[in-house]
């Protein structure tokens, strides 16, 4: 399947970046109009980064809420009045599933492919856009249209369960995963509104994909065969064939969940001949895969930022690409990991173990890869490399502990209880948002010609790390101890008299989760001073040798004034450092230099 | 929208040296390679459709292997003849819309015209009969949610008084009593005093599953007849139209976007934007009316054909 | 050895101190994972942190470049986890399987689930709210759900198992321990999931069976108005209607008895026996103004409505004293002595 | 796809770059195709009325297969299209096998048409799962 077409020489024509001119795509064109309708795969991106980062604010405002109520037991013990105590824990419920919903739907699986992959795919590629513009900005728009429609329900119900009078303050309060036959039958919410935003916003997800995939096959340079591709690309791959091949299910789940609720069809509502767990079935042959689509491209990131700042090739190229696909797949294949206790037959149970175990493997394959890539390299500690390290460490504790859940006996009493709730942020937020960060910082100067304060990011990141791990590490304890998930309120002291511990746990994360919220802000600080305030970046301020970095920073609207020709994405010889101003330059004798040492050794 | 594309084209055109082919984007070099990922695009867009409506089969296998007397019985309320025509119809529009396809290729514009009319022809009449088929489920009561004859008669749904039925339905009650779910009331914790608890509420539902037209009645009992299901299976049976109406109402909804898609189609022929050269959004259409015809293909035998 | 640094691992750090036949290896099962967990967090960790330090960038230093790949590497640390992954996934699926399949003649109680509050029934036609268990006997639980899906958790006992309404899923355990223990439902079930909690009581033999003998009897001869107080609590009736006033889905009980309301179709009713008993069993078929037609059809013996009703009058200002019945005796005889004049639905 | 980006990619083409080479179908085969739909169709239909048990679902699968084919094959042009449009399909159509067949084996765990939770007779067909 390569596109390598006759021999071209290991580094090219010179991969000298092309400096900045005063046209960018930034100034291009003027006005709203040029940017509502604009087809340039960076202004998009950049309109999907306003929006993603705006309902991520939102979630995580609402996630500081849940926490912060879980600072009290709220238990009738504590003297509240039945009706009270219902309607604190109709807040809760709204709140729980708005941070959920808003978080996995708006943000974590549109954040780096929409993003960091809309701006970035295309000049990693040498091409002047994807494949698909027009459809790229339909994506946006479906984005938008859907992702309006699902904050405003979601957040009117949480405005109305606080008492403010709000028109169709229906919320939804079934948690992001809509079980059946709670959603249809019982759920307070108005769960025909939520099914149909998720279904634009899964819409939009699919074009996104589709684009994608169309652009690696399509818009490859000379000299980037499959396996000379950054292994950012790999990732986003990976991830748009899961976005293809999964989101239709989600797309004709909610669909049959709409009408359940609308019309009563019964196909998931017991009372009339339906299964619930059928539904399940449904649900998580998207949702399971949609957990890769969040974390994949965040690895193809990690990739890219430890090659960059260990100054050194990645090790193991081949095994890193290919462990992005075998996750891709065998993702698809271990949805029944959800449902252990769902009464699903146990010989369905021992496949999906086994499964769930076969993920892992690739999965370590990555992390002692990007160890090996850090052996006797040339390891400089900047901004994002200190997010690839977070990275690393968090996703080694979030998926080791993924062996508790896989294997069957102890899935048993640790399933359903805070212990999953750490687990998974431990993938989903320790993993995607760190990498997501990372990647920001990284790409920054390319996408705005602009530098951040270093010392400032760095604090920063302490705050963020620090926060994390005291957020979600007393929740594993807690979770063993028997707290289960999804709780307004929990015992203070347990039957026998003995006290629970679980308000230390859950204060413990209060408390961290606090800390976190100071150190994103500041992130957005960093940001934003150096969008005020920053130094002019130089076109390659970190000496990769992806392609986007050739081209002059902020890029202008086509990109490449000539396509580049593509070489190893990962041999970093013949950067040369010179200065802030002017970043990292290709020097022929470096190069020689470089090389010659590489054989000699 | 449109507008502000041909501008940023235009301009992006500019610092191209290449054609200036109007139909080729920026970001491609060749024609053929805008076709090529054109094409692409597209088949990944079938792809996605595809399993989109293969949730729908995941849910009518599971249905029919649990319940596979239901589907048997309930399959007879629809009507083959119809749906085979309709198969006939479907199939002849493909072949128009390949063919036209390759009108278009060949640069015949009149030939093109022609034959997407006739598609969009064939399109029209599949979804009238699709209409006569629909409407006369409706005039029988069977369709979705409450108020069809199937429908469980669960104290939550209120009883539906459906017009014509309520003396059928009376004489069918005292006809087989068992099949009716009467709510016992002890006399002996009532107040005589104070008279029982209005009748015409505790009476259930006057909608009994027999509750059908003669019309529909005689077409059935030669076959399987309702009183062969099980208890629990006869308040189920709607599940079966619950599935029917879901699937072909969906692909009802993609034939009208396809015809939808021609006639855009047929505007820019008529326009005789399409030659040799230039014929991408005719065969992209072409592909998804395809797409249409073979879920057809599928759908006809697995709800019609029940044996 | 590795038992060795099984044992020193105390166990009650993370899990809840066990109290049933599976806990024992389930823990021990999650001690080796832990501990291999444990082992590779270290590893990556030390191997980062000591890399990051060793091979930072310093000024002048030229460290000639590392191989870029090594088959040998990527195959050991394939195989070396996979073999790991395998070892789990076999003791995983042969200890779930000892959890799965019961032994025979298990004790057999049915747990119900109901938004928001657990029931459990035993062979003897006792049901109540709390599980009550004999010591060192297998129990086979049958779990049904009145309404959506809950999920039946006992730490100490390390089963959980959803409650699938179609479905009727089933657990068992065998208590080794007297005591009380955590029951929590774990699967999301609407507004007061949270509160969905109750006891599991283990206790010998024959403290079971004096027990069962005491709630047996006092379910015989209760006066109704206790009766009536104990259905409220099992039946679920306290999940909508309160007994101090405070409206909730339904209206409170306190003062309702008696009272003339008024229908959503118009004409007033007053909450007397036939209404209340048709309410009980048809509660679609009037409803009163301001209300949801939310309530569920609740089949329940005649004895039992009217024992609810005594309890209703019991606790409303609105009924004369000729309403009440002697709150002495069994309330299995019918609530015959209904007054006339509070009978009649007068029409508007 | 690789003919395609090599086409592409490729500075001196041998053909004018304003081409597009596509198959254009023969009205023969158009036809032949259309011909043999239609008898199908009519097959499917006859094949209903026959008492075959469990055969009947699988002659309507085979016979609905084959139409299926034919429309990729020649009306879609797949058999002249690029390989990987093919295997886009043919993904498409694997995952929903195993989509199907996973699920399905977990149907024997539903009971539809047992009403009373909790007794033997409950029991006695439900096993540990």
């Amino acid at each position: 399947m390569s596109a390598v077409t006759g021999p071209i020489s290991y580094h090219g024509p010179t991969p000298q970046p092309q400096r900045a001119s005063s046209d960018n795509y930034l100034n291009h064109t003027r006005g709203v109009m040029s940017w509502a309708f604009t087809l340039d795969h960076k202004r998009i991106g950049l309109m999907y980064m306003i929006g993603i980062l705006a309902s991520f604010l939102l979630a995580g405002l609402f996630a500081i809420m849940v926490r912060t109520m879980l600072w009290h037991p709220l238990t009738a013990e504590a003297g509240a009045s039945q009706g009270a105590l219902n309607s604190a824990h109709d807040l809760y419920n709204h709140m729980f599933t708005l941070h959920g919903a808003v978080m996995v739907f708006m943000f974590i699986i549109p954040s780096v492919p929409a993003i960091l992959g809309n701006f970035i795919l295309p000049m990693q590629l040498g091409a002047k856009d994807v494949a698909f513009p027009r459809l790229n900005l339909l994506s946006f728009y479906c984005w938008v249209v859907g992702g309006v429609f699902f904050v405003y329900l979601l957040l009117s119900g949480v405005l109305h369960a606080m008492g403010f009078n709000v028109p169709g303050g229906y919320g939804l309060d079934t948690g992001w995963t809509f079980y059946t036959p709670y959603s249809d039958a019982k759920a307070q919410g108005s769960v025909v509104a939520a099914t149909i935003g998720v279904f634009i916003l899964g819409f939009s997800s699919i074009l996104t994909g589709l684009n994608f995939i169309a652009s690696i096959h399509m818009l490859r340079p000379r000299g980037m065969g499959w396996f000379k591709m950054p292994l950012f690309l790999w990732a986003l791959y990976s991830t748009s064939l899961i976005q293809i091949l999964a989101t239709p299910v989600l797309a004709i789940t909610v669909m049959l969940l709409c009408a359940e609720r609308a019309i009563g069809i019964g196909i998931f509502d017991p009372a009339r001949g339906g299964d619930p767990v059928l539904f399940q079935h449904f649900f998580w042959f998207y949702s399971h895969p949609a957990v890769y689509i969040m974390v994949l491209p965040s690895m193809g990131i990690i990739s890219e930022l430890i090659v960059a700042f260990s100054r050194k090739h990645i090790f193991g190229y081949s095994f890193i690409a290919m462990s992005s696909l075998a996750i891709a797949l065998l993702s698809f294949f271990v949805w029944g990991h959800h449902m252990f206790i769902s009464g699903q037959s146990a010989v369905t149970d021992a496949i999906f173990s086994l499964i769930t175990f076969a993920v892992a493997i690739p999965s370590a394959v990555k992390v002692f890869n990007w160890l090996a890539t850090l052996f006797r390299a040339d390891i400089r500690l900047k901004v994002p490399m200190m997010y690839a390290l977070g990275f690393i460490m968090l996703f080694t504790i979030g998926g080791l502990t993924g062996l508790f859940l896989g294997t069957l006996a102890v899935d048993v009493p640790l399933t359903n209880t805070y212990f999953i709730v750490a687990h998974f942020h431990y993938v989903m937020m320790g993993s995607t948002l760190f990498a997501f960060i990372g990647g920001m910082y990284y790409w920054w100067p390319k996408m705005f010609g602009k530098m951040y304060n270093e010392t400032f990011a760095h604090v920063a990141f302490w705050f963020v790390f620090v926060g994390f791990n005291l957020t979600f590490f007393p929740q594993f304890i807690a979770g063993t101890k028997g707290m289960p998930r999804r709780y307004a309120s929990y015992p203070v002291l347990s039957s026998d008299g003995r006290p629970t511990h679980f308000v230390t746990y859950h204060r413990l994360s209060t408390t961290g989760a606090y800390t976190m919220g100071t150190g994103l802000f500041l992130v957005l600080g960093t940001w934003i001073q150096s969008l005020r305030r920053g130094k002019q970046a130089p076109p390659n301020p970190w000496g990769a040798n992806t392609l986007e970095w050739r081209c002059p920073s902020p890029p202008p609207h086509d990109n490449f004034t000539e396509t580049p020709v593509a070489d190893d994405p990962y041999d970093l010889s013949g950067w040369k450092y010179v200065s802030e101003e002017v970043g990292w330059v290709y020097d022929r004798e470096q190069a020689a230099a470089d090389v010659a040492a590489h054989v000699a050794h | 929208m449109s507008s502000t594309e041909q501008t940023l084209a235009a301009d992006s055109h500019a610092g191209h040296n290449g054609h200036h082919d109007p139909h080729l984007a920026h970001h491609f070099d060749t024609p053929e390679q805008q076709y090529t990922s054109g094409k692409l695009g597209m088949w990944m867009f079938l792809g996605t459709e595809v399993l989109m409506f293969g949730g729908l089969f995941c849910a009518y296998a599971v249905y029919r292997h649990n319940h596979p007397e239901v589907f048997e019985y309930a399959h007879q309320y629809l009507d083959r003849k119809l749906g085979a025509i309709n198969t006939l119809v479907l199939i002849t529009s493909s072949l128009t819309m390949a063919w036209g396809v390759r009108a278009a290729q060949m640069g015949k514009r009149g030939l093109l015209v022609a034959l997407l009319l006739l598609t969009i022809l064939g399109g029209a009449g599949f979804m009238f009969i699709k209409t006569i088929e629909y409407s006369t489920k409706w005039r029988e009561h069977i369709f979705i949610g409450s108020g069809n004859v199937f429908y469980e008669s669960n104290p939550e749904t209120k009883p539906q008084s459906v017009n014509g039925l309520e003396e059928e339905a009376l004489h069918i009650n005292e006809a087989k009593p068992e099949t009716v779910a009467t709510v016992k009331v002890e006399p002996d914790v009532v107040d005589p005093n104070a008279g029982t608890p209005d009748a015409a509420l505790i009476k259930p539902p006057n909608i009994t599953p027999a509750g059908l037209s003669e019309k529909v009645k005689a077409g059935v009992t030669e076959r399987m007849s309702y009183n062969s299901l099980v208890k629990q299976d006869q308040t189920r049976v709607y599940t079966f139209f619950a599935i029917y109406f879901f699937m072909t109402g969906l692909h009802g909804v993609h034939v009208l976007v396809g015809m939808g898609l021609i006639t855009w189609i047929l505007v820019r022929a008529a326009r005789n934007e399409f030659g040799p050269t230039y014929f991408t959004p005719v065969d992209l259409v072409g592909l998804y009316w395809h797409l249409v015809d073979l879920i057809w293909i599928f759908l006809f035998p697995l709800l019609y054909l029940i044996h | 050895m590795l038992h060795a640094i099984l044992a020193a691992s105390d166990p009650t750090f993370w899990l809840p101190r066990g109290a049933s036949t599976v806990s024992g290896d389930v823990d021990m099962l999650f001690n080796i994972v832990m501990w291999i967990c444990i082992f590779f967090f270290v590893l990556v960790t030390v191997l980062l942190l000591l890399f990051v330090v060793m091979y930072r960038h310093r000024p002048g230093v030229k460290r000639s470049t590392a191989a870029e790949h090594s088959t040998l590497l990527e195959l050991t640390w394939t195989l070396i986890p996979s073999i790991i992954v395998v070892f789990l996934y076999y003791y995983g699926f042969r200890q779930y399987m000892n959890m799965v399949i019961e032994p025979p003649n298990a004790y057999e109680i049915t747990a119900t689930g109901k938004m928001w509050q657990w029931s459990f029934t035993y062979p003897t036609g006792v049901e109540t709210n709390e599980l009550h268990v004999p010591v060192n006997v297998p129990v086979r639980v049958i779990l049904q759900s009145n309404d959506v899906i809950h999920s039946l958790y006992i730490p100490a006992f390390r089963v959980k198992k959803d409650v699938v309404p179609g479905r009727f899923n089933r657990l068992w355990f065998q208590a080794t321990d007297n005591g009380q223990y955590d029951i929590y439902c774990t699967d999301y079930c609407g507004t007061n999931h949270s509160t969905m909690r109750s006891t599991a009581v283990v206790e010998s033999q024959a403290d079971f069976d004096k027990w069962m003998k005491i709630t047996i009897d006092t379910n015989n001869n209760l006066p109704p108005v206790q009766k009536g107080k104990k259905l409220y609590m099992t039946q679920g009736c306290a999940q909508c209607h309160t007994l101090d006033g405070t409206r909730l889905v339904g209206p409170s009980w306190k003062d309702m008895w008696g009272r003339t309301e008024q229908l959503e179709s118009g004409p007033d009713i007053v909450v007397n026996a036939p209404y209340v008993t048709e309410s009980i069993l048809l509660p679609q078929a009037k409803i009163v103004k301001g209300y949801p037609p939310s309530m569920p059809p609740f089949q329940l013996k005649p004895a039992d409505i009217s024992a609810l009703m005594e309890f209703m009058k019991s606790i409303s200002s609105h009924t004369s004293a000729a309403d009440m019945m002697p709150t002495t005796g069994p309330a299995t005889q019918p609530a015959a002595t209904e007054p006339a004049l509070t009978g009649s639905t007068t029409q508007k | 796809m690789t003919t395609a980006a090599q086409a592409s990619h490729d500075t001196d083409h041998d053909h004018d770059p304003g081409a597009v080479h596509a198959h254009i179908m023969p009205p023969r085969i158009l036809l032949g195709v259309y011909g043999a739909l239609v008898v199908l169709t009519v097959l499917t239909v006859a094949v209903a009325y026959l008492e075959l048990g469990k055969l009947n679902i699988w002659a309507a699968m085979i016979i609905a297969v084959i139409k299926a084919s034919l429309v990729v094959l020649y009306f879609m042009h797949l058999k002249y299209d690029n390989l990987f449009n093919g295997v886009v399909l043919i993904t498409a159509l694997i995952f929903v096998a195993l989509f199907i067949a996973v699920t399905m084996m977990d149907t024997a765990e539903y009971k539809p048409n047992e009403n009373q939770p909790g007794t033997r007779v409950m029991m006695t067909s439900q096993n540990g799962g």
